[in-house]
C-alpha cells in the first residue's frame, strides 16, 4: 500500500474548491527539523501541497479541531482513525458542531517515532515518498526499510482503529492489513492487575516521582475538554498545587476517572507525557473495567451517552 | 503492618440524606453501640459522592470511605443511588489498580430504619480496617 | 587545557571520596528516559547518555517545596521558615545545564531581593560538569553562544579523552581543594566536544536579537507558531533556565505550609488576575511572552540571553513549537 | 488591627493594621506590601496609610478572590502577616515644590491617599494639589470622611468629585473621569499629573492629559498586576523587560511608551 499523498492532496483541495470547507488540517514538514511533522493549516486549494502525509505525522489533531471551529469555522479534518474519534467525543460533549468538520478519514499504516529514525537513520528522510510493507515502512525510491518493531511510535502499538470510522470519507486504498499491531490490549492492564498490591503502589509511585505534572497529557486529552478544569481550581481546591506521592496520586487517579467511558485511546497523553508515564495503562483499566463491569463493548468508540453516565439495575455490587 | 498503640480506625461515612443518615441517627438514638471512630458527612444523595472526595478523605486521615445511600427503587432522586454504585464500582477497582485496598472503600444501602444495619455496617468495616492498618501511601510528610 | 589525567574507575572513588556524606544526585535512565535522580554515588555513563530529558533544575529550585509552616493558636500564628535543603554534589551536569544554572544563579540573586532558599540550597551544592562529546538531535548550544566544553557554574569539570581516560578541571575554590585529593598527573590534553545537531536560522547577531525581536513584538508571526500551542507548561518544566513559580498555602485544619511549586507562563491562568482580567489571555500572548523573556526581556535585564540550547522544548513539544519555528516565522519566512 | 468597610456595598474594606515596634517598617507612598491570611494565601496590596503616620498601616482592599475574601471577613484584633514594602513608590523628592495633579477611580485612590496625606502632612514642601477623583456611584466613592471633609479644608488642596451615575442625594457632577478632567482643564504648568484606577480609565486618563497639553515625564500612574512574590522572581508581573513588583508599580508616561501594551 503506498501512502498516497497526491490523493490526500487531491481531495483537500477538492474540499476547498467546492467550498464544503473553509479550511484543512493535516500535517506539514517542519522545516528546521527533518523528522517532525507539525499539525498544519491550509485555507487555499492552491496551497494543498504544502501537506504532507507519512510515517512522521505524530501529532493528533482532535484537541486543535475543538478551538478552531468554536469561532464556526468549517474545518476539513484529514483524520487518521484516533483523530477522528477524538472529534467524535468533542462532538459528543457539545464541543464540536457536527456540521463545522468533514473528516477525512485516512488509513494507518502506524507512525514512526521520527526522533528515533532521525538518530539511527538520517537517510530515512530523504525519501520522496512511503510504502506500507505490513511489518516496515519502506521509503520510495531509495528502498530503505524502517521496521514498526523498532520504530512505531507507542500510541500507534494498541490501536484499534487503523481503518478510519465515522468518518465523511475515507481515502481509497488498496491492499494491506489494518490489523491491530497488538492482539491484547489489556496486557500490561492484566499484568499490573496481577502483581501484589504494595508492587503496584510502588510501580505508580515510582512514575509520580517523575511525572512533572506539566498537563501535557490533559492539554493533548480529546476527553480533557472542561471549560475549567476541577485541577486548577482553587476553590475548591481539590488538588494541591504542592507536588509529592499523594497529590500525584489524586491528580492522576482523577484524570483517569474523568475520562473514564470517555477516553478514545487515541494515545496522545502517552505521546506528549516527556518522561513517559504510562498513562495508557490507566486510561486502558478504565476501559478494561467498562467491559468486565458493564458490558460496554468497544469502550473506546464514543457514543451519544456515557456508560458512567447510565446504569442497570443488575451492575455488579462488589462492596463486600 | 505493624499497628499503633491505641490506634482506631477512622471512617468517613457519606450519608444520603433521605435514608442512611436517618438510619445512623436511629442506630444513635436507639442506643445501638457502633464504633465511635466514624465521621458522618450528609449528602443530598448517594449520587453527590465524587470519588475524588475519597481519595481527599483518606489522604486526609481517614483510613476508610463509606458511603451509604437508599436501597435500589427508594432513591428520593429515584436513580442517583445506581449512577452513584456504577461509579464507584470504578472507583473502587481503579483504587485497586494503584494500589490502595479497596476494602477501604465501601458502598451500602441503608434505609432509615436501618439503624442496626447501619452500626453492622461500621462494625464490619471497622475490623477489616483494623486488619489494614491505616493508609500508609499518601501520607503526607508534616512539619519536620 | 590543562587538567589533571585519571582514570574512570580512579575518578569515581576519588569523587565518592570527595562528597563523603553529601546526596549524590546522578543522571540514571529510568525505563527509557533519562533523569537526574538520588543515587549512592558517581557512575560512569553508558555510551547513549547524551543529556537528561528532566535536567537537575529540580534539585536546586525543586517542583514544590515548603517554604514556611505556620500554626493558629487562639487568633494568633506562628511562623517558622522551611530549612529544605541538604549538602548534594550533582554530577554529570552537561554545558548547557551549567550555564542554565550560572542564569539561575544571577536571577535568584539579584537586587534588591535575593531569593535565599535557592542561594542557600545552591551553596550547598557542588556541581560536577560533564563536556559533551556527543550531541543529542536537537542540541543547538552553539547559536546561543554556550560552548560544549565550558564550565560556567560548574566547580569540576570532566573531559572524556580517550577509552577509560578523562581530564578533570577545577573551577572554584571547592573545585580546587577536591582536584587536591586527586592523584594524577598534570597534563596538556587536547579535547574536542561535539558539534550540536542543530544550527538556529539566527536573523541577527546575537546581541542584536533582542531589539530584533522587540520590534516584531506585534508580528502576526506569533499568531502564526502559536495557534497550536495546547497551553500545557512542558516547555516551561523541561527548560534549565524556565524559573517561574507560584505560591500558595496547603492548609490542615489551624496549621499548615506555603509552598512554592514551579509555573509556567504557557499555562491558562498564569497571569489572570483574581477580578478576570488577564494581559496575556490567548496563546499567542502566552508563547511570544515565553519567548520574549527568554530572548529579549531578560537579556534587556541582566544582559544575558536566557537559552542555552539544550534543545529539549524543540525534542519534546507535543505540538511542534520551537525556537527555530519562531525565529523563520517572525523572519518573515514560511508558513 | 481594624476592619472598616468603605462602600455601602462592603466590595472595598479599609484595614488599619498596628505593627509591633520592632517590625516598623519606613516606605513611600504608592509602594506596596504582600498580605497574608495563613492558610488561604498572600495578595499584593498598596500602603494607604502616608509615612508621615507610621503608628499604624492602612490597606484598602476591594474583595475580588480568595485571598481579599478572606482579608474582608477577619474580625477585629485578628493577625495578618505582612512583608514588604515592595515596589518603587512615588518619587515623593522629585516632586517637591511642584502642583500635583491626582486623578483616581475607585479603589485606585487607594496608593493615592497615601501620597495625598503625605503632602498634607507636608502641605508647605509642595505646590498646590488638585485631586479629581469619580467611582461608579456616590456609594462607591471611597474615604468619604478625607475627600467630604478633611482634604477640602486643607490650603491649596482642591477636590472634585464625580460619579458615573448618581441618586437623588448626589447633587455633585456626574461623567466619567477622563471627560470630568478635559472639563476642569487643569493646566500643566509646573504640575505632575498621578493616576491609578481601572486599566481602561487610566488608558482614557492617559489620553486625556495628552489633549491638556501634559508631557509624558509629567505624567506618573501605578499599575498592578498579578503578583506572587513581590521580590522580581516568580516571573508573572513583568511588563516587558521590567516587573511591577520592583521597577513598579510606578512608571511615567514616559516609560510606559517604551513598554509593550500587555497589561
Amino acid at each position: 500500500m503506498s501512502w498516497a499523498l497526491p490523493a490526500v492532496d487531491a481531495l483537500a483541495a477538492r474540499l476547498l474548491e467546492d467550498r464544503l470547507v473553509d479550511a484543512v488540517l493535516g500535517w506539514a514538514r517542519d522545516p528546521d527539523l527533518p523528522w517532525q511533522r507539525y499539525p498544519h493549516r491550509v485555507d487555499e486549494p492552491s496551497r494543498v501541497g504544502e501537506l504532507v502525509w507519512d510515517p512522521f505525522c505524530a501529532p493528533g489533531l482532535a484537541k486543535l479541531v475543538f478551538r478552531m471551529t468554536e469561532g464556526g469555522l468549517k474545518l476539513g479534518v484529514l483524520a487518521r482513525g484516533c483523530d477522528a474519534l477524538g472529534v467524535w467525543r468533542l462532538i459528543h460533549d457539545r464541543r464540536i458542531a457536527r456540521e463545522n468538520v468533514y473528516l477525512l478519514g485516512l488509513p494507518c499504516p502506524g507512525m514512526a517515532d521520527g526522533v528515533r529514525v532521525w538518530e539511527e537513520c538520517p537517510e530515512a528522510f530523504d525519501a520522496a515518498g512511503w510504502e506500507d510493507h505490513g511489518s516496515h515502512w519502506v521509503a520510495v525510491p531509495t528502498g530503505i526499510r524502517l521496521p514498526k518493531e523498532r520504530f512505531l511510535l507507542d500510541k500507534c502499538l494498541q490501536c484499534q482503529v487503523r481503518w478510519p470510522r465515522q468518518c465523511d470519507e475515507v481515502l481509497a486504498v488498496q491492499g494491506g492489513s489494518w490489523n491491530p499491531f497488538c492482539e491484547d490490549r489489556y496486557r500490561q492492564v492484566r499484568q499490573l492487575e496481577e502483581l501484589p498490591l504494595p508492587q503496584r503502589f510502588d510501580f505508580w509511585r515510582g512514575w509520580f516521582e517523575r511525572c512533572l505534572r506539566c498537563f501535557a497529557c490533559r492539554q493533548v486529552c480529546p476527553a480533557c475538554n472542561c471549560e475549567s478544569c476541577s485541577l486548577d481550581q482553587f476553590e475548591p481546591n481539590w488538588l494541591e498545587r504542592e507536588v509529592g506521592v499523594a497529590t500525584q496520586f489524586i491528580f492522576h487517579f482523577t484524570r483517569a476517572l474523568h475520562v473514564a467511558g470517555r477516553c478514545v485511546d487515541c494515545g496522545e497523553c502517552q505521546r506528549a507525557c516527556p518522561v513517559g508515564f504510562p498513562l495508557g495503562a490507566l486510561n486502558r483499566k478504565m476501559m478494561k473495567d467498562m467491559e468486565d463491569l458493564f458490558g460496554v463493548r468497544e469502550p473506546f468508540v464514543p457514543q451519544e451517552s456515557e456508560p458512567l453516565g447510565e446504569f442497570a439495575l443488575d451492575d455488579p455490587d462488589e462492596f463486600r | 503492618m505493624s499497628v499503633r498503640e491505641g490506634w482506631r480506625p477512622k471512617i468517613v461515612a457519606f450519608c444520603c440524606n433521605w435514608c442512611s443518615y436517618a438510619g445512623a441517627d436511629l442506630a444513635g438514638t436507639s442506643r445501638i453501640p457502633y464504633p465511635a471512630s466514624v465521621r458522618i458527612i450528609r449528602v443530598p444523595c448517594s449520587g453527590r459522592v465524587n470519588p475524588v472526595f475519597v481519595v481527599r478523605a483518606l489522604q486526609r486521615g481517614a483510613d476508610g470511605v463509606l458511603v451509604a445511600g437508599c436501597h435500589p427503587g427508594d432513591c428520593h432522586y429515584s436513580t442517583g443511588n445506581l449512577y452513584a454504585r456504577r461509579r464507584l464500582l470504578v472507583t473502587r477497582r481503579l483504587l485497586a489498580y494503584m494500589g490502595i485496598e479497596p476494602e477501604r472503600l465501601r458502598l451500602c444501602w441503608v434505609s432509615a430504619s436501618e439503624g442496626e444495619r447501619f452500626a453492622k455496617v461500621i462494625e464490619e468495616m471497622t475490623a477489616v480496617l483494623e486488619k489494614l492498618g491505616p493508609v500508609q501511601q499518601l501520607r503526607e510528610e508534616g512539619p519536620p | 587545557m590543562a587538567v589533571k589525567l585519571v582514570r574512570g574507575s580512579d575518578m569515581l572513588r576519588w569523587l565518592r571520596r570527595c562528597g563523603e556524606g553529601r546526596r549524590w544526585v546522578v543522571p540514571a535512565k529510568e525505563d527509557r528516559h533519562w533523569l537526574f535522580a538520588e543515587r549512592d554515588g558517581p557512575v560512569v555513563f553508558p555510551p547513549d547518555y547524551r543529556n537528561a530529558t528532566v535536567g537537575p533544575k529540580g534539585w536546586l529550585l525543586p517542583r514544590s517545596e515548603p517554604i514556611l509552616y505556620y500554626r493558629w493558636t487562639g487568633g494568633r500564628v506562628s511562623v517558622t521558615p522551611a530549612q529544605g535543603w541538604r549538602p548534594q554534589v550533582i554530577y554529570g551536569v552537561r554545558p548547557c545545564d551549567l550555564k542554565a544554572i550560572a542564569l539561575l544563579d544571577s536571577i535568584m540573586a539579584s537586587e534588591p531581593w535575593p531569593e535565599t532558599q535557592y542561594l542557600t540550597r545552591r551553596a550547598h551544592t557542588v556541581l560536577v560538569g560533564m563536556a559533551c562529546t556527543a550531541a543529542s538531535s536537537c542540541c543547538f548550544c552553539t547559536s546561543m553562544g554556550v560552548h560544549p566544553a565550558e564550565s560556567y557554574a560548574a566547580d569540576l569539570m570532566i573531559y572524556p579523552l580517550q577509552g577509560e581516560e578523562y581530564g578533570v578541571a577545577a573551577f572554584s575554590e571547592v573545585g580546587r581543594e577536591w582536584l587536591a585529593q586527586l592523584e594524577g598527573e598534570e597534563a596538556d590534553a587536547a579535547f574536542s566536544p561535539a558539534v550540536p545537531a542543530l544550527s538556529l536560522p539566527m536573523p541577527t547577531s546575537l546581541e542584536d536579537l533582542p531589539g530584533w525581536l522587540e520590534r516584531r513584538f506585534d508580528d502576526p508571526g506569533w499568531q502564526r507558531l502559536a495557534w497550536r500551542c495546547l497551553s500545557c507548561g512542558l516547555c516551561a518544566y523541561l527548560c534549565p533556565t524556565c524559573y517561574c513559580y507560584g505560591i500558595s498555602d496547603v492548609d490542615r485544619g489551624g496549621a499548615g505550609r506555603r509552598v512554592r511549586w514551579w509555573d509556567a507562563c504557557t499555562l491558562p491562568d498564569f497571569s489572570r488576575m483574581a477580578g478576570g482580567h488577564d494581559p496575556r489571555p490567548t496563546t499567542t500572548e502566552r508563547v511570544r511572552q515565553r519567548i520574549m523573556h527568554k530572548l529579549a526581556y531578560h537579556p534587556a535585564r541582566q544582559g544575558e540571553i536566557l537559552c542555552t540550547g539544550c534543545g529539549r522544548c524543540i525534542e519534546y513539544c507535543p505540538m511542534g513549537i520551537h525556537l527555530p519555528a519562531a525565529l523563520r516565522l517572525l523572519g518573515g519566512d514560511g508558513r | 488591627m481594624e476592619v472598616r468597610p468603605e462602600t455601602a456595598s462592603g466590595d472595598i474594606k479599609t484595614l488599619r493594621v498596628r505593627l509591633p515596634e520592632e517590625d516598623r517598617f519606613s516606605f513611600r507612598p504608592g509602594q506596596c506590601a504582600m498580605l497574608s491570611v495563613f492558610g488561604v494565601g498572600e495578595c499584593m496590596i498598596s500602603i494607604s496609610s502616608p509615612p508621615t503616620r507610621p503608628e499604624e498601616l492602612e490597606f484598602s482592599v476591594k474583595r475580588v478572590g480568595r485571598v481579599t475574601a478572606a482579608l474582608h471577613e477577619l474580625e477585629p484584633g485578628e493577625c495578618i502577616g505582612i512583608r514588604g514594602p515592595y515596589g518603587n513608590g512615588f518619587p515623593v523628592e522629585e516632586l517637591r515644590g511642584k502642583g500635583l495633579l491626582v486623578v483616581a477611580g475607585g479603589i485606585g485612590l487607594a496608593p493615592l491617599r497615601s501620597l495625598v496625606n503625605y503632602v498634607v502632612d507636608r502641605r508647605e514642601e509642595y505646590g498646590p494639589m488638585r485631586i479629581v477623583y469619580g467611582a461608579r456611584t456616590p456609594q462607591d466613592l471611597c474615604f468619604k470622611e478625607e475627600i467630604f471633609r478633611s482634604w477640602p479644608g486643607v490650603p491649596q488642596v482642591e477636590v472634585h468629585l464625580t460619579v458615573d451615575q448618581g441618586d437623588e442625594e448626589w447633587t455633585g457632577p456626574v461623567g466619567l473621569v477622563p471627560s470630568f478632567l478635559e472639563e476642569l482643564a487643569p493646566s500643566p504648568e509646573g504640575v505632575v499629573a498621578l493616576t491609578c484606577g481601572p486599566p481602561i480609565m487610566i488608558k482614557f486618563v492617559l489620553e486625556a492629559l495628552q489633549n491638556l497639553g501634559f508631557d509624558d515625564h509629567q505624567v506618573l500612574t501605578t499599575l498592578e498586576l498579578k503578583m506572587q512574590c513581590g521580590i522580581g522572581k516568580c516571573g508573572r508581573c513583568n511588563i516587558g523587560s521590567r516587573y511591577v513588583c520592583v521597577d513598579g508599580p510606578v512608571f511615567s508616561l514616559k516609560e510606559l511608551r517604551q513598554m509593550p501594551a500587555e497589561y
